[in-house]
């Protein structure tokens, strides 16, 4: 086995100096009879390289790839132009296979990191402070819920219905289990997000509202009035941000009052990898420091003297506090953060804004194109890079035969939000700089054929 | 090696990014959403961001330099075929709500992979989306309160061991369970009597960690899961450890409802630097039936379908919710898939073999000059547990610790178990060589011997690595998360 | 753009130091009627990294790439699985973007690879020593020829028939320059090589005869009578490996008494490539140490006595010596060296004699496949991983009937030979560890399908 | 920093890779062949091999890390797209013999980058397949060669001036022609008159680089190349420097007959550690036709053709011969391509401009502490040179060379070119920032002050590196290029 690095000599030499006569022996305090004989039947035996090179490589080409067919998915994961640099410098082994960087003298390239990530990220979405990532955005929507708990000392959240259905599910489903008690409002088709109805349903007892921007919808509330709102009653605003390249073109939830940020940050270094791994961001205000989930890199110094990184807070986790920690959160996204980071930092703000400008540019033209195939209407009346069309037909059966053309052409309303009602006709779009004029007029050309019959 | 950050190196209008050209004007719904100005975030070029992190991976230790004999962590070779692997288009590039029909490959790997970890396991089932070990901790003890429910009980006690993961008392904590503490014996295993006085109709179940963190297999799991079973609870064992059994010993025949495995520990995905982590949960029948969306069946069809919220009515709808906004970490699955198809069922037993084999080797040659308190218990399984007494006044677990990282070495795990004091937990990994070991073992014991004369300059170790001792304390005190400029 | 540090503001900054009004000046001594007044006309204009990774990938989509049909190709060049542990380690920076190690106290990483590369090299030769690459098989062959000459102060060189038709080439081309007297032997269709007509051309103004093994036909001479012959008359055997995996296999060129042997390194870690960069393989007997060509590295000590590695005898190459240096060389195939080593690392001794095992296994498998269709005769009497066959018609045809059916099925002598006659039906065929069962399948029945006109 | 050798770390049986299990015996042809025993070279396991070749490369400086401020060598960034690109399948996994049908996308790559040289020279034609620099020089000369012989004239002198690189006059003699050497003016420039006198009927040629490797532009070149053809001779163009004047100047204005492009250097292929290079060689209307075997042409039909042995009696019988088994190094045309088009012709330009003006910068802002013999000569070209003279007694260039490697820098370019007595050849290239160079000046400088005031230490300098000064001569005295046991 080409992992294994003892030979049978070094195994016969080891046991010898052991004093077993055989592996065996080292298992002897596994119950006989839950011990295997020989390798577990029915599965095979070791494989070559090449041999299972060629085993993974059949399996993915059974996948039709985003890169090799017009696409105009989004939904909370985006496909952009990761810089060819990135993934090469997340590669090396000194980030690659790295350990938790618990051992600081020997982990400051991981920790500086973490603390330029911090920074960025805080930055980003216009906050004090944010934390050394999550496991995906839909997971740091909970914990934020849960930190606005602990800050306000109450129990109940309420969602917007422009929260992203699968964000709404992971918070609905852990709260059956812990009680919190949440207020989801419906997702209808109006050209706004649903900001009033979001203000009307605050009231004392309200710890957050979580509040998506730009919405699933594509749709772009007015964070700034909910914020007055949800502060006006002891409330806090949870915004939540699944595209955070539309923040190189809209203003930072921070600044508009949002008391907690939270991201998923995909967009920026990863990839769409089929859903994972992702990285979740959480950014809030400096007062909640000691309430934050997660880790925490911090800055501080050696013996020496020389500025130094460290992980900070961490009587706030469960390897130190076990069942009194914020949260059971024990890794972050380490490899992920490191890629987001190394992204915006070959953007930087300047880049980051134009990158957001041709991703809503090439939006623009993807819309202006659609709509003009007839019973195509836009729903949003304003939108960044994904906005949500009404189609003559049901959309489900449209991305069905639009993929039978390959053609990957967006997400159904009805697909994300199953159980609602007079959806069906919804369909999201998206266009980011990887959308190609000429991927628009495909799109079109085949959405105008299932239409209205036009041969394609 | 002094690296200045981002932020005194870049400058915001410098980008290492080129774009096409666009020459339109955002759309006019848009217009009061605009920022004023570009985020005040540094740029680089291309070849100043490539320095900057070349410069910064260098003052990590990792895997590629080095053993990190880091028990209960499991740091093992990462194969270089795992990441050309993930990197297929038809694996990287690749949303996750695309139509099912243009999927079929990803969701094979992930029927393949589930199928892999059901056969070496022995359990029912598997929940694939939990996104880390502790996230999967979580949706066994989840599953365990749906099954509950729909027993129609509210059991609220989980009884954690002492030895345990802080993830354990964490995720219990988490899942709304009261924790309770199980002692254990003086040889390193739970008190089974202690455990079963405490079993009642409170008792939700436990939470057993197996291999156990003091390296040692819990031989009496199996009682333990017939008495818990009898007492109307549930069993949840820790997978942390399953790599020193991966193919010599399957957990479901143990009694075991729920386990969750860390890919990166016995599947060999990359830790990078704290993650990301996968942390899929193997489940009995009993739970089965409670597992999280999404999940992937194979139909009738010979294709491969996703249960998500739309179809959960077809006979799935005891499964408990939601954990994850789409399918868990995929870009783990195919590389831990590739792992496992490398080494097959031979490998992976020889995997745990030699695991276990390079630990007893550990033990055996530092047993002498460090008190390894349950040495006498038997063999050890894939860590080795030794302990700071008989170290001269004065010095301690830490001391040994920073002295090898001058050794060229990551510390062991210290000061865990908390059952023992000052642990040292040593797991060496299959992939570390004899001669590698021999190395190792002739640095932890000169260390030993320089503890025990008390010489001075282990105090200040580390003196060679790209820091001194970091003050922690200042760092929590006052805490500065981001550059103040 | 993305890869200039400088900003406007640095630059206006920069020529106030220097005191220039513009860069116009600092070109100021550039005649007038020389300089370019704006960008060249009719190129484009820079472009986004997605812009040209696109139109690279469609040029890329342009070619049938070895690995999407099956394929049995070799004649000096050879597909063989490189294990992706080479690839990930050549990328590091720290070997890719590193200078000629003349600053031998920072560059003892690339130092230490050379040294051990020269010992692999010259162990796998089964030569004294071996320099630290050079260009490819076929320059290095020459160079071969020239040291021969410097050796025997002789110069008269005698080139089998079996030697690669383009090593040949190069070596006329150049000789004709340089004065050199070529002997070249004829190639025909024996089933033995010219081993006869090799010793037979050696007379006592041979310099040396050049020997290719197995030759380009895929037949194996016998070196050992070779050699005594040339020894004899006081020439030297320089024999040729085009493909290093046969010395898993077969007896090293050195031990049965080749004085110079030189090869082509590419098999080993570096991948097709469409034919570069590729690396020649140098290594002769140690008292010829002054007479090599190309870089050497050689063993010492730093000033505490700690031992390091330096790049020696350069009294040899032109930096020191100009126009008296042993060649004008100037590089070596550095990061193709290291390729070639790591692979051969993972390998070791018993490991690239099992993968020779299997490459002859194939071979015997391909050809036993192939000439059990009507009209398909092996030439050879031995063979390593490539035979020529003798197809009932012309095999350039064949070649290019089956590329449209999307089989790559060998190399035509007569494509290699093309001014030779009597080749026209000969078919050079290669298998290697990546050949499976299948592509052989796959090639026979087209093969069939062309020949006997059975149905594919 | 100490890694053992693979001979001391593996063994001839340990084996990084695996195999499909092959029971047949070699064909009965092969067994007297058959050698008695494997290779004795030692294998390591793919862990023990990523480690060590890890640990290897930590040992090395490179552009990732720092500047190469080397003069005439143009260490730049390389940017990682063109790896990526290099990679593709349809590129890195094409055999050079395939049927050219199935090829054509990689003869495309071919001729884009011909028709791109082709126009930022201003030449005639390219010769793509020499394999480096050097022979790059040898394919320009040898076109010379051929080119006097379809004269009928035996022309067997070449012109060389005294700053040239060795390859010059190296790659003369090799190509069968006696040098002569040109003095330089004492502003740095070829001089013009003694060229002139030496002219006459041997003359093939003259051989010049520029800019020069004092880093001037050689101004008269025009001059220089109308007088050598007006005597029957060709001009020689050495293109190390092509980078200071890319997309700013066209050799092919200035009578150039032949110019070898390393791509690394104006292209920024890899440097590798000291290769592989390549050397397209462009040419002139008078030396096009007798570019060596195989080019690339395009047909009538659209389709592109390469011109081989085979068909070089359609129109391109004065082909010389054949300088390399294949192709030339289509690996190293992938990158370049992918950097050109990166660039375009508005960035190429750019390119220069950066280099020239970097260059600039440092010389203006050292000149006050290093003598820079050529600086009222005007400005520099891509690179500064400066001397010895002035530092203390005892004190030279060396000295201020390995300090730089204790202040985190490769030193430049030393003792080149000849003409200057203790030469630092200093070239940033275009892809350092202003604040990297500003930090080289201060350590520069700060060496410089050194020097001046006999700092001692800096004679056992470095004192920071993987390695203290290494013992040259004992290497070179008793040669030791294999490992002994």
């Amino acid at each position: 086995m080409r992992y294994l690095p003892l030979t049978p000599a070094d195994r016969a030499e080891m046991l010898g100096t052991i004093g077993a006569a055989s592996v065996d022996d080292l298992f002897a305090d596994v119950p006989e009879e839950a011990r295997l004989s020989g390798p577990i039947e029915g599965l095979p035996m070791h494989a070559s390289e090449m041999a299972v090179e060629r085993h993974m490589t059949k399996l993915a080409a059974k996948n039709l790839s985003a890169g090799s067919a017009p696409f105009f998915l989004g939904a909370g994961a985006y496909r952009h132009h990761v810089p060819a640099s990135v993934d090469h410098l997340i590669q090396r082994g000194e980030f690659l296979t790295a350990y938790t960087p618990y051992q600081p003298e020997i982990a400051q390239g991981t920790l500086q990191v973490l603390f330029e990530f911090q920074t960025q990220v805080a930055r980003l979405l216009g906050t004090d402070i944010a934390n050394a990532s999550m496991y995906d955005g839909s997971t740091a929507c909970w914990e934020a819920i849960l930190m606005a708990a602990r800050v306000t000392r109450k129990g109940k959240a309420v969602l917007s219905g422009g929260l992203h259905p699968h964000y709404g599910e992971v918070v609905r489903t852990m709260a059956k289990f812990t009680g919190d008690e949440i207020h989801s409002l419906a997702t209808g088709l109006t050209a706004e997000p649903d900001d009033a109805a979001v203000i009307g349903a605050i009231d004392e007892a309200t710890s957050c509202v979580v509040v998506q921007y730009p919405d699933v919808l594509g749709r772009i509330p007015d964070l700034a009035a909910i914020a007055e709102a949800a502060h006006a009653k002891g409330a806090l605003l949870v915004a939540v941000v699944t595209e955070p390249v539309a923040l190189g073109l809209i203003e930072a939830p921070g600044t508009l009052g949002a008391d907690i940020v939270v991201g998923e940050g995909q967009s920026l270094g990863v990839g769409l990898q089929f859903g994972g791994p992702y990285l979740g961001l959480l950014g809030c205000r400096e007062k909640f420091v000691r309430q934050m989930p997660g880790r925490l890199c911090g800055q501080t110094v050696d013996a020496e003297g020389k500025r130094g990184f460290v992980l900070t807070l961490s009587t706030r986790e469960q390897h130190i506090r076990r069942e009194k920690a914020t949260s059971n959160i024990c890794t972050n996204s380490g490899l992920c953060a490191l890629a987001f980071s190394i992204h915006l930092t070959l953007l930087g703000g300047e880049g980051l804004a134009q990158l957001a400008g041709v991703n809503h540019a090439r939006a623009q033209a993807m819309v202006e194109r659609l709509t003009r195939i007839p019973g195509v209407e836009l729903l949003n009346h304003a939108y960044f890079n994904e906005a949500t069309l009404i189609l003559p037909r049901d959309a489900r059966d449209v991305v069905r035969e639009l993929a039978e053309r390959e053609i990957l052409g967006g997400v159904s309303l009805s697909r994300l939000f199953p159980a609602a009602e007079g959806l069906d006709k919804a369909l999201l779009v998206t266009a980011t700089e990887t959308t190609s004029l000429e991927d628009i007029e495909a799109f079109a050309t085949e959405l105008e054929a299932l239409l209205v019959g036009v041969p394609a | 090696l002094e690296e200045a950050l981002i932020f005194e190196l870049g400058a915001k209008d410098k980008c290492g990014v080129d774009f096409e050209a666009v020459d339109r004007a955002p759309a006019s719904g848009l217009s009061k959403f605009l920022r004023k100005s570009a985020p005040d975030l540094p740029g680089l070029t291309e070849p100043e961001a490539v320095r900057h992190y070349t410069r910064l991976s260098r003052q990590n230790y990792a895997i590629d330099l080095g053993p990190f004999p880091l028990g209960s962590c499991t740091m093992k070779h990462n194969p270089r075929l795992n990441e050309t692997v993930a990197r297929l288009p038809g694996f990287a590039d690749v949303h996750p709500m695309q139509p099912q029909t243009t999927v079929q490959g990803a969701l094979e790997v992930i029927e393949q992979l589930a199928d892999w970890l059901i056969a070496l396991t022995g359990m029912a089932s598997v929940a694939m989306s939990p996104k880390a070990g502790a996230h999967g901790e979580l949706c066994g003890l989840l599953c365990i309160r749906a099954a509950l429910d729909a027993r129609g009980e509210t059991r609220d006690v989980v009884l954690v061991p002492e030895s345990a993961h802080g993830t354990n008392p964490a995720t219990a904590a988490f899942a709304g369970f009261k924790v309770q503490s199980i002692p254990a014996t003086p040889d390193g295993r739970v008190d089974v009597a202690a455990l079963k006085e405490k079993l009642g109709p409170n008792v939700a179940g436990v939470m057993i960690t197996n291999p156990n963190t003091c390296g040692l297999f819990e031989s009496e799991l199996k009682t333990i899961a017939d008495a818990v079973h009898a007492a109307g609870g549930y069993v949840y064992c820790d997978g942390a450890n399953f790599n020193a059994i991966v193919g010599k010993v399957r957990p479901g025949d143990l009694g075991v409802d729920a386990m969750h495995i860390n890919l990166h520990k016995t599947f060999s995905t990359p830790h990078g630097g704290g993650g990301p982590g996968a942390g899929p949960v193997v489940l009995s029948a009993a739970l089965a039936p409670f597992a999280p969306l999404p999940f992937v069946t194979r139909g009738a069809d010979g294709g491969i379908h996703l249960v998500e919220e739309e179809n959960r009515g077809e006979g799935h709808s005891q499964a408990f919710g939601r954990m994850v906004a789409f399918h868990g970490q995929m870009g783990m699955f195919t590389r831990a898939l590739t792992y496992i198809l490398s080494h097959g069922a031979d490998g992976l037993r020889q995997v745990a073999e030699d695991a276990v084999l390079n630990a007893n080797y550990v033990l055996r040659t530092c047993e002498d000059v460090l008190p390894a308190p349950f040495a006498k218990s038997g063999p050890c399984m894939h860590e080795a547990l030794f302990s700071e007494a008989g170290l001269a006044e004065g010095f301690s677990t830490l001391d040994i610790a920073k002295g090898l990282i001058d050794e060229g070495f990551h510390p062991m795990t210290v000061y865990f178990p908390l059952v023992v004091k000052g642990a040292m937990l040593i797991e060496p990994t299959e992939t570390e060589s004899k001669a590698g070991l021999d190395r190792f073992i002739a640095s932890l014991r000169s260390l030993a011997e320089r503890a025990k004369a008390g010489d001075q300059s282990l105090h200040s170790a580390p003196h060679f690595a790209p820091r001194r001792r970091l003050d922690e304390t200042q760092a929590a005190r006052k805490p500065v998360l981001v550059w103040q400029g």
